[in-house]
């Protein structure tokens, strides 16, 4: 059995992965991805421990975070979609009406 | 300890309720607005008066207590706790006495009238709170309203400047006395979250049930120092005192000079001294030191001002400097003397800031260059700024001189060396007031607007003259109001020589 | 009887309230009427007071009389209570005497004003405040008086107030007046920490019980500090400069205040310290040196004047430092001797030049006058007495009084021969500066302008004001009897004051003979003789003579006549600096830019935070992120190192 | 095992009532759709009678998914006023930009029920369920109107940053729950309690569990999402972004610390302690210098954010007493200042600016007085709720003798009230030039701003009522 | 052959996602996240989560990324241009707080593992009940009783979703 601490490095490196993406990305779809990234991250840490402690309530978390996701999903894209409708843009810069 | 005398709570929702009646009143003349305010602090000073009658002068302890739980949930004990001794009652009275004067004074003011009688009769009831309150929070509670309608008359009804003047008046006090609400909270649950009681603590303290560290003594004595020197004013946190003063209508000036500046004073005598005798002494030469460069920074400031409200402001400094020296002094002449001396100061300052209103209603100016030979056309007016002109640079025979004089006298068994620098202040006063004195009204009159001024008209005069004959009374016959302070102030003297007996300077009679 | 003898001050004190509330109602004629009588009840009820006193033994002459207690803080008490004895006495008799007749005179000599009402209610609240001034029987209520009457002074130096330099004048009087009660209220508060209460009689006789050695320093600084007050009042160096300006007054002011009474305050204060600067004999040195040097130097002023009055206010000055002599020799009854002679004299002297001004429609100005002794006959005949009083002219009062002041500076235990020389020498000099006004006066050539409209001849005014003038020159040849030489008989006014001065530690006098004291009167009368002489031949016979002085020795006539730039030396050493470090760094740096400063710095400062905090907010979601993520990092990097 | 519907009953009747709500939608035509709002209140008012009749009871519910205890009631009753109030000013707002839809109301109740679960919850995967249902309602609210700019971009960047956010509180769950074994909050408790150190990887998830809720209550440095986006949603919503989502955060952010993580308060005081210092200090300045009130109210929540935070590093019944009463007066007041702000803002909020507040003071007294009063509250002063409930969070933070702390947020409090006196000096001192057009205030407002003012003085005045209301909720 | 299989998910999982991060197309990063999401999947079912993987790929690589896909094809981002960009110093920001956070969470978990047998296991709903393969049933029992108000709720979440996407994207009369 693989020691549950390399699928937890694997977890990790995603997570990290997946929050650099976010802010080194400005196309707000694929900072949504990198989003999911994380979110997936977070699920396979769940996963891992759900098996090292050798019970299932880690993966029914992981089902809620699955639909939380679609939720986020849903409402998410429609937001995109109203931004590229209303700014013409993707990017999340031009996002910056408001400041200081 | 609990109290259940209604008077203090009545005395204070007369104003309050007063206000009320102001704010709902149909839209009806300002006339009619104008004298029920006034009619309602009359009342109120009348009602004042009455508790002067009753009160019993050689009792040291809080008379007229009310004690009733405010909040008590937890381990929180906050009482709304009343009480007056022989230090608050005059003061009380001094605030009931200068509003009706205030509410006459501001018989010119022409906009808005509603909301500034509102405000008047608001701040009459925060002031009057802050000196009969004995519960620290309720204290805090009172210390801080009383500066929003202070805020608004200076702000909305002030000169020029006078959204400056306001802000910075509010922001100079606020920010000062939130320190102060943290001492009083820390020292509630150095007080073992007992109670916020003034009176508890200083006894607990006093029989030492509770005991400060002499560091965290020194805190929050800081705490609570800084937020009444703010208030004083204590050089150098003064120069908010200035512009508020004279972007103020005449009332605002009035009781800002006559009655808020004494908070400060008041509280230093009342929450500094006993709560903190140890840090107090420490520190006494350190703020004796300011005081003494109050009194003579204030006076030669004002000796240069070319604004009589200005100058009258920096006179103020000055006086209020005695009075920090009085109380840090610490025998019963110099507290007495201070006690005095807030009394003496209110009345007199207030007077000037009234005679000042006058002429400005007038003229619309306070510039003394825009003077000059006054005396010409309106004599009384003239005689009368002479005789408060005397008062406050301490004429004998007038009020002024008996509270300098005791506070002199106190600071001169306490400490020679203050009294003779102190000493040069009266000298400086003597020289900006006449010396502006000269200059607004005696000369020729070499402006034409100035030929045309009318002299002092009934109304004015109603509100002068019981003010003179007030400032010869306590000239004359100070007994009438330092015989009632003495118990209470022996008592702070006490406490002060419980901790620290080579402090206080017992006199002795070295007669034959 | 005597305990209701207070009401002494009672009439006054009506007087003035009548007169300063109601006064502006009331015609000319009621106002004087008032004040009138006002000052001559009280003038009378001292009298009716002196009798009853006289009535009692010596060593009873001392009655206090309580009024209320006045402030009381603790054992700190001062009463409001009078002492009526002879000293008090004796002071009060001239207070009121000389006050009504001056109130008297007053009624004509402003009639023309319009300030009629405030002027007398001014003069009644100054006998007032006098006479609380010497009736007090504690230190502070003795200074109530001390500053009621500068306050009076103030008001009536100041009463022609759209003049500038009368506002001037009056303001310069009060501060100057108030430098010095400084000096006073810190004496008194000195006794009572000393002492431990205010009152003489308790202060004196602890001053007496206790070893001479034991209260030596306080006694010593209490009594300096007094002085200092009394050089305020009195006019002596350093704080004289406000009296030859107090002249911008109306002239019988300066008769009654600025000559007879108010300023020899002074003296009567260190009269009734006695005991305790008899205690104190490097302070009494210092007063001698003080009013020997003072003396000496108005009168060198008062040689070159021109304005009559300005003669007459340096010549005061001059006077008090005579009689500060005295008292700084211990010599403290031949103070209060020439104190009351003086009064009558210098009191008649202002009087009759007050008479020459009203007469010559307000000038002033010596070398516009001469020849008025057609004019103005009791005037002028009042006047040369009063010179002569003054000048020392064998028994004429002053003649008595200055001769016993030279005498104590020769031979009392403190005196010392360079005082005697010093008090002859001014003597002379007082001789000549009285003659030569005088004779500018009222000898000569007309100086003064004519004209048919304005300026009329001038003309003896009524009797109101003659008559003050004929019983002042009566008193002024008289007063001086009361005290004769020992050679010519007793001193009576001597063995009226001893029981107030009972507590005086006295000094074993040293033997003189008569024949002594004869010996030097003579040459002090020479010496006067010569200063007369010398101004008859200077102003009457020859012209040329001052003027060629004065053209000789310019640059030291400049100095004399600009009375040795004494008031430009305050002004650049004092009260410019003062001024302008006020204005230009306390006030305009200290305050606005230092402190005001902070306060609108740190306004200026967090609003600057402010935008430096807001530029974090600039309004990208990634930089958001960058945010979260560090803040992430900073705390998991936190729990990484601590708990590793 | 029993259910026991009754601890939910509120939730249920409001999800009900928001279904209700979107299922009657298509047959209310466009006009009368304001008219939900009434519905929406029903409902609001029926689960708050549902809340009473739980009152006081005690014990869990949904096999140990929520807890019925003091504490959760006390913060329904107040998400429940919260949203009676939004409700109210919505309605107002919608018509007044012709967007009468229902949908609105349903996603408020849908929030509502996302706040009360994340009060009520004792497991962390209601917690992050209920965080979710707020959140998701929310971003779509934020972007309401869809057809302006600057709501796209709030909502934009509320849900690009909040789902990040979610994931590192997410993650930080999951670390717990492999450190502990459970989500379950007593379980995680009684796990730390018994283990005798605390591993490392708890720490961590802690720590990233603080980023999680740090963001949605808008803590320093998670805060700096909060301007933008509640300049940019529309008023209704940035009162509910400043009074139900940032309260629902704190209070479950409370229940954890305290009733989770109590063992390991050295650890989690710390940083409160600088998130605190720098919530307020950020809040305070940063609010200094803004010209839009809406912007300035953001900061300003900022930094009441950081006052709740002295309560809870405080640790104690006096603190979380502090932080449920400063809770409900930061309710009244924030709420009472938002509806004045969107009453002088009209249409589209196009009155927002500091300067159009300008001399309001003497021609609309209703306003500019109850405005002055939600200011004075929210800086502090005397006799408002807003000083009492600083009052006690001072006190609590003063009694664990975090001294440093309190002096630090008397100077930021000191600095605050600047701002706040600024739109009062516009309002009174400051000249008129705004057009002539005259504001009308609806009637609906007009009760909700009277309440509020009511309740900012009530608290302030007489704190003794509300006090024992909180004092019991801190039982957990 | 475990550790072949798993070292090859765990390879290709971070690979795709840095293609994620990193490619320039935003097509190409969708494609690679369903490869990512497919290679969790895999590594769910080494860890003995069969259900969830098959979740895994229905939900997540099917539905969510199908979502994605056709957002993207909508929008046709690839007509943008992305290449000014104002924000330069992120990148300097993000690679150290990156690096910082990759190395505290890699460290953390190897202290985890070194004191893993250490159980502070509570017990959650299931203690001791998971099995090597089919361990559905017992997922949905516990889904359906212990986590039925959980289970509840997202039905109000994606209530809301659903509404809330209606909303947004209706066009407006």
């Amino acid at each position: 059995m693989i020691p549950s601490t390399h699928y937890l490095v694997v977890a990790a490196l995603l997570f990290v992965i997946g929050v650099s993406g976010v802010i080194l990305r400005r196309n707000v779809i694929t900072m949504f991805m990198c989003i999911e990234l994380m979110l997936n991250a977070v699920n396979l840490t769940f996963i891992t421990f759900s098996r090292f402690l050798n019970q299932l309530d880690g993966q029914i978390f992981v089902l809620f975070v699955m639909t939380v996701a679609a939720a986020e999903a849903a409402v998410g894209l429609a937001l995109i979609v109203i931004l590229s409708r209303r700014a013409d843009t993707l990017d999340v810069d031009q996002a910056d009406t408001m400041k200081w | 300890m609990d109290g259940i005398e209604p008077q203090l709570t009545i005395l204070l929702l007369i104003p309050a309720i007063g206000s009320m009646v102001i704010a709902l009143l149909p839209d009806s003349r300002n006339r009619t607005l104008k004298g029920v305010a006034l009619l309602i602090t009359v009342i109120a000073f009348g009602y004042s008066l009455l508790l002067v009658e009753q009160f019993q002068p050689q009792l040291d302890t809080m008379q007229f207590v009310q004690n009733a739980s405010w909040f008590d949930v937890g381990n929180l004990h906050v009482h709304y706790h009343l009480g007056i001794d022989g230090i608050s009652l005059f003061l009380v009275i001094l605030t009931t006495f200068l509003m009706p004067l205030a509410i006459l004074a501001s018989w010119t003011v022409k906009e808005k009238i509603r909301s500034y009688l509102f405000f008047m009769l608001l701040l009459e009831v925060g002031m009057i709170g802050v000196f009969i309150s004995l519960d620290l929070v309720l204290f805090y509670a009172f210390w801080e309203v009383m500066l929003i309608p202070m805020y608004f008359l200076i702000g909305v009804w002030g000169g020029e400047r006078r959204i400056y003047a306001a802000v910075k008046f509010f922001l100079y006090t606020m920010a000062a006395s939130l320190l102060m609400l943290g001492a009083i909270i820390a020292l509630y649950f150095f007080n073992n979250a007992q109670d916020f009681d003034l009176v508890q603590i200083t006894n607990r303290l006093s029989s030492g049930e509770m005991v400060l560290s002499p560091q965290a003594e020194l805190l929050l004595f800081l705490a609570f120092f800084i937020a009444f020197a703010v208030k004083v004013p204590i050089f150098p946190f003064h120069t908010w005192l200035p512009d508020a003063h004279v972007e103020a209508p005449t009332a605002g000036s009035v009781i800002l000079a006559g009655v808020l500046l004494k908070m400060g004073t008041y509280g230093l005598l009342r929450f500094c001294l006993p709560l903190f005798p140890n840090a107090s002494v420490q520190l006494a030469p350190l703020i004796c030191g300011l005081a003494l460069v109050g009194i003579l920074y204030g006076a030669l400031v004002a000796m240069v001002q070319t604004d009589v409200k200005k100058l009258v402001a920096y006179s103020s400094v000055s006086h209020l400097g005695f009075v920090v020296l009085g109380i840090f002094s610490f025998n019963l002449q110099s507290l007495e003397g201070a006690t005095f001396q807030m009394l003496s100061h209110g009345l007199s300052t207030g007077a000037l800031f009234l005679l000042v209103g006058m002429i400005y209603d007038r003229r619309h100016s306070h510039l003394i260059q825009d003077f000059g030979g006054l005396a010409h056309v309106m004599p009384r007016y003239a005689a009368f700024f002479m005789v408060f002109l005397l008062s406050s640079i301490g004429l004998p025979g007038l009020n002024g001189f008996v509270g300098e004089f005791l506070i002199l006298q106190g600071a001169f068994l306490a400490n020679a060396g203050y009294a003779v620098l102190a000493a040069f202040g009266i000298i400086l006063s003597a020289i900006y007031m006449l010396w502006m004195y000269q200059r607004v009204f005696l000369g020729t009159m070499n402006h034409e607007a100035n030929r045309t001024l009318g002299d002092l008209s009934l109304r004015e005069g109603v509100i002068l003259v019981p003010l003179v004959i007030l400032a010869l009374w306590m000239g004359l016959y100070p007994s009438t109001f330092l015989r009632p302070m003495d118990a209470s102030i022996q008592k702070v003297v006490d406490r002060i020589e419980q901790v620290q007996p080579a402090t206080v300077y017992r006199v002795e009679y070295r007669g034959p | 009887m005597l305990e209701n003898y207070w009401i002494i001050i009672l009439f006054p004190l009506l007087g003035a309230a009548v007169n300063g509330i109601l006064g502006r109602r009331f015609s000319h004629r009621v106002i004087a009427w008032v004040a009138c009588s006002a000052s001559g009840l009280s003038f009378l009820v001292a009298v009716l007071a002196f009798w009853e006193l006289i009535q009692l033994p010596q060593n009873a002459r001392a009655v206090s009389v309580h009024l209320f207690t006045w402030i009381e803080s603790g054992s700190l008490v001062a009463k409001f209570s009078f002492l009526l004895d002879p000293l008090s006495m004796v002071m009060i008799l001239v207070i009121t005497g000389v006050g009504f007749l001056i109130h008297l005179y007053s009624v004509e000599y402003l009639a023309e004003e319009s300030g009629y009402y405030r002027y007398f209610a001014y003069l009644n609240l100054f006998i007032l405040m006098m006479s609380v001034l010497v009736l007090a029987d504690n230190y502070l209520l003795m200074f109530v008086g001390w500053e009621g009457v500068g306050l009076c002074s103030f008001l009536l130096i100041g009463y022609y107030f759209q003049k500038q330099g009368a506002g001037d004048a009056a303001k310069k009087a009060f501060i100057v007046n108030r430098v010095g009660d400084v000096g006073f209220i810190l004496g008194v508060f000195l006794i009572f920490r000393s002492f431990g209460t205010f009152e003489y009689h308790s202060i004196f006789a602890s001053v007496a019980s206790s070893p001479a050695s034991a209260a030596t320093l306080s006694v010593g600084a209490i009594t300096l500090l007094l002085f200092v007050g009394a050089t305020g009042k009195s006019a002596q160096i350093p704080l004289y400069i406000w009296l030859p300006d107090a002249m911008e007054g109306p002239t019988p002011v300066s008769a009654l205040i600025h000559a007879a009474t108010m300023v020899t305050a002074g003296i009567y204060m260190i009269a009734r310290s006695a005991p305790l600067y008899s205690r104190a004999p490097e302070t009494l040195l210092i007063i001698a040196v003080v009013g020997m040097v003072t003396a000496l130097l108005a009168a060198l002023v008062a040689l070159v004047q021109k304005d009559i009055k300005k003669v007459l206010a340096y010549s005061t000055i001059s006077q008090l430092g005579y009689m500060f002599v005295a008292v700084g020799v211990g010599a403290f009854s031949a103070g209060i001797f020439h104190l009351i002679t003086h009064a009558f004299f210098k009191a008649l002297l202002f009087l009759g030049s007050g008479s020459v001004i009203l007469a010559l429609h307000h000038e002033q100005d010596l070398f516009k006058m001469g020849g008025l002794r057609k004019y103005l006959r009791v005037t002028f005949v009042s006047m040369w007495i009063a010179t002569l009083a003054i000048g020392g002219a064998p028994f004429f009062s002053g003649f008595f009084s200055k001769d016993q002041i030279l005498w104590e500076a020769y031979s009392s235990p403190q005196g010392h021969t360079a005082l005697w020389l010093g008090g002859v020498l001014v003597a002379g000099l007082t001789a000549f500066y009285m003659s030569r006004l005088m004779f500018l006066t009222f000898h000569g050539q007309e100086r003064f302008t004519v004209n048919a409209e304005s300026h009329p001849p001038p003309q003896e005014p009524s009797l109101l004001v003659t008559l003050p003038l004929m019983i002042l020159a009566f008193f002024s040849v008289l007063a001086g009897y009361v005290g004769l030489p020992g050679y010519l008989g007793d001193n009576r006014l001597e063995e009226f004051l001893a029981p107030s001065f009972q507590w005086v530690l006295q000094e074993p006098a040293m033997e003189h003979s008569h024949t002594e004291e004869v010996l030097l009167t003579l040459v002090a009368i020479a010496v006067a003789a010569m200063g007369f002489f010398a101004a008859y031949q200077c102003y009457v016979r020859n012209r040329q003579i001052p003027e060629d002085l004065a053209h000789r020795f310019s640059r030291l006539h400049r100095i004399i006549e600009q009375k040795f730039f004494v008031d430009e030396l305050y002004d650049s050493l004092l009260v410019n600096p003062i001024r302008r470090v006020s204005q230009g760094v306390l006030w305009k740096v200290i305050d606005v830019g230092v402190i005001d400063g902070l306060v609108n710095g740190t306004a200026t400062l967090m609003q600057s935070c402010s935008h430096t905090i807001k530029r974090m907010q600039n309004g990208y979601a990634r930089v958001y992120a960058t945010w979260i993520m560090g803040g992430a990092v900073l705390i998991i990097l936190y729990y990484f190192l601590t708990s590793t | 095992m029993d259910l026991n519907y009754s601890a939910l009953l509120p939730e249920i009747i409001l999800s009900l009532t928001g279904i209700v709500i979107m299922l009657v939608i298509p047959f209310v035509s466009r006009e009368r759709q304001a008219n939900l709002a009434y519905l929406a209140l029903a409902g609001i008012i029926l689960a708050f009678l549902a809340l009473l009749l739980d009152w006081n009871q005690t014990g869990l519910a949904f096999f140990e998914m929520v807890f019925q205890d003091p504490f959760a009631q006390f913060c329904k009753g107040l998400f429940l006023f919260a949203a009676a109030a939004i409700v109210l000013i919505a309605m107002n707002y919608l018509s007044q930009e012709s967007r009468a839809e229902g949908e609105f109301y349903s996603l408020l109740l849908f929030a509502t029920v996302g706040m009360s679960l994340m009060a009520a919850s004792a497991d962390l995967i209601v917690t992050f369920l209920g965080l979710e249902v707020l959140s998701i309602s929310t971003y779509v609210l934020a972007g309401f109107k869809e057809s302006e700019r600057r709501s796209n971009e709030s909502a934009i960047k509320y849900f690009l940053l909040g789902a990040f956010s979610t994931g590192f509180l997410l993650y930080g769950i999951a670390f717990v729950y492999g450190a502990t074994g459970s989500t379950q909050y007593l379980a995680i408790a009684q796990a730390i309690q018994t283990s005798e150190s605390e591993p490392l990887i708890l720490l961590l998830g802690l720590g990233l569990m603080l980023v999680g809720f740090g963001f949605k209550v808008a803590l320093a440095p998670f805060h700096v999402w909060a301007p933008d986006v509640y300049e940019g949603a529309p008023l209704p919503v940035t009162a509910h972004l400043a009074v139900g989502s940032k309260a629902a955060a704190v209070v479950a952010l409370a229940r954890i610390l305290l009733q989770v993580f109590p063992e390991l308060n050295p650890e989690w005081k710390v940083l409160l302690w600088v998130s605190a210092v720098l919530t307020m200090m950020i809040g305070n300045i940063a609010a200094l210098t803004q010209t839009n009130v809406k912007r300035m109210l953001a900061y300003s929540s900022i930094a009441h954010a950081g006052y709740l935070m002295l309560g809870l590093a405080a640790h104690s019944e006096l603190g979380t007493q502090g932080i449920l009463y400063y809770l409900t007066a930061y309710t009244f007041m924030t709420l009472g200042a938002f509806t004045v702000v969107q009453i002088v803002g009209r249409h589209n909020e196009q009155h927002v600016q500091i300067e159009d507040f300008s001399g309001i003071g003497y021609r609309y007294p209703f306003l500019s007085v109850t405005l002055s009063v939600f200011l004075l509250s929210l800086a502090g002063i005397p006799a408002t709720a807003g000083f009492m409930g600083k009052f006690f969070l001072f006190a609590a933070a003063v009694e664990s003798e975090m001294y440093g702390l309190v002096f630090l947020a008397i100077l930021a409090s000191a600095a605050g009230i600047y701002y706040y006196l600024r739109v009062i000096v516009l309002m009174y001192m400051g000249d008129f030039h705004g057009d002539e057009v005259l504001l009308t205030i609806p009637l609906s407002l007009r009760i909700v701003i009277t309440i509020m003012v009511l309740g900012t003085l009530y608290l302030g005045i007489l704190p003794e009522t509300f006090l024992q209301l909180a004092s019991k909720a801190v039982s957990f | 052959m475990e550790y072949i299989l798993f070292y090859g998910l765990a390879t290709t999982s971070v690979t795709a996602a840095l293609v994620v991060v990193f490619a320039n197309r935003v097509i190409y990063s969708a494609l690679a996240l369903i490869v990512c999401f497919g290679a969790i999947a895999g590594l769910f079912f080494q860890l003995d989560a069969q259900f969830i993987a098959a979740v895994q790929v229905i939900v997540y690589a099917g539905a969510i990324m199908v979502l994605f896909l056709f957002v993207i094809m909508l929008l046709d981002p690839e007509s943008e241009d992305f290449s000014t960009d104002r924000l330069k110093q992120i990148p300097i920001l993000v690679v150290p707080l990156a690096a910082a956070l990759a190395f505290i969470l890699i460290q953390v978990t190897f202290l985890w593992s070194e004191n893993a047998s250490r159980s502070l296991s509570a017990g959650g709903h299931t203690a001791g009940s998971l099995q090597m393969t089919g361990n559905t049933e017992s997922l949905a029992r516990l889904l359906f009783r212990e986590y039925l108000l959980p289970f509840e709720i997202t039905s109000i979440l994606i209530l809301s979703a659903v509404l809330g996407a209606v909303i947004l994207t209706r066009r407006p009369e």
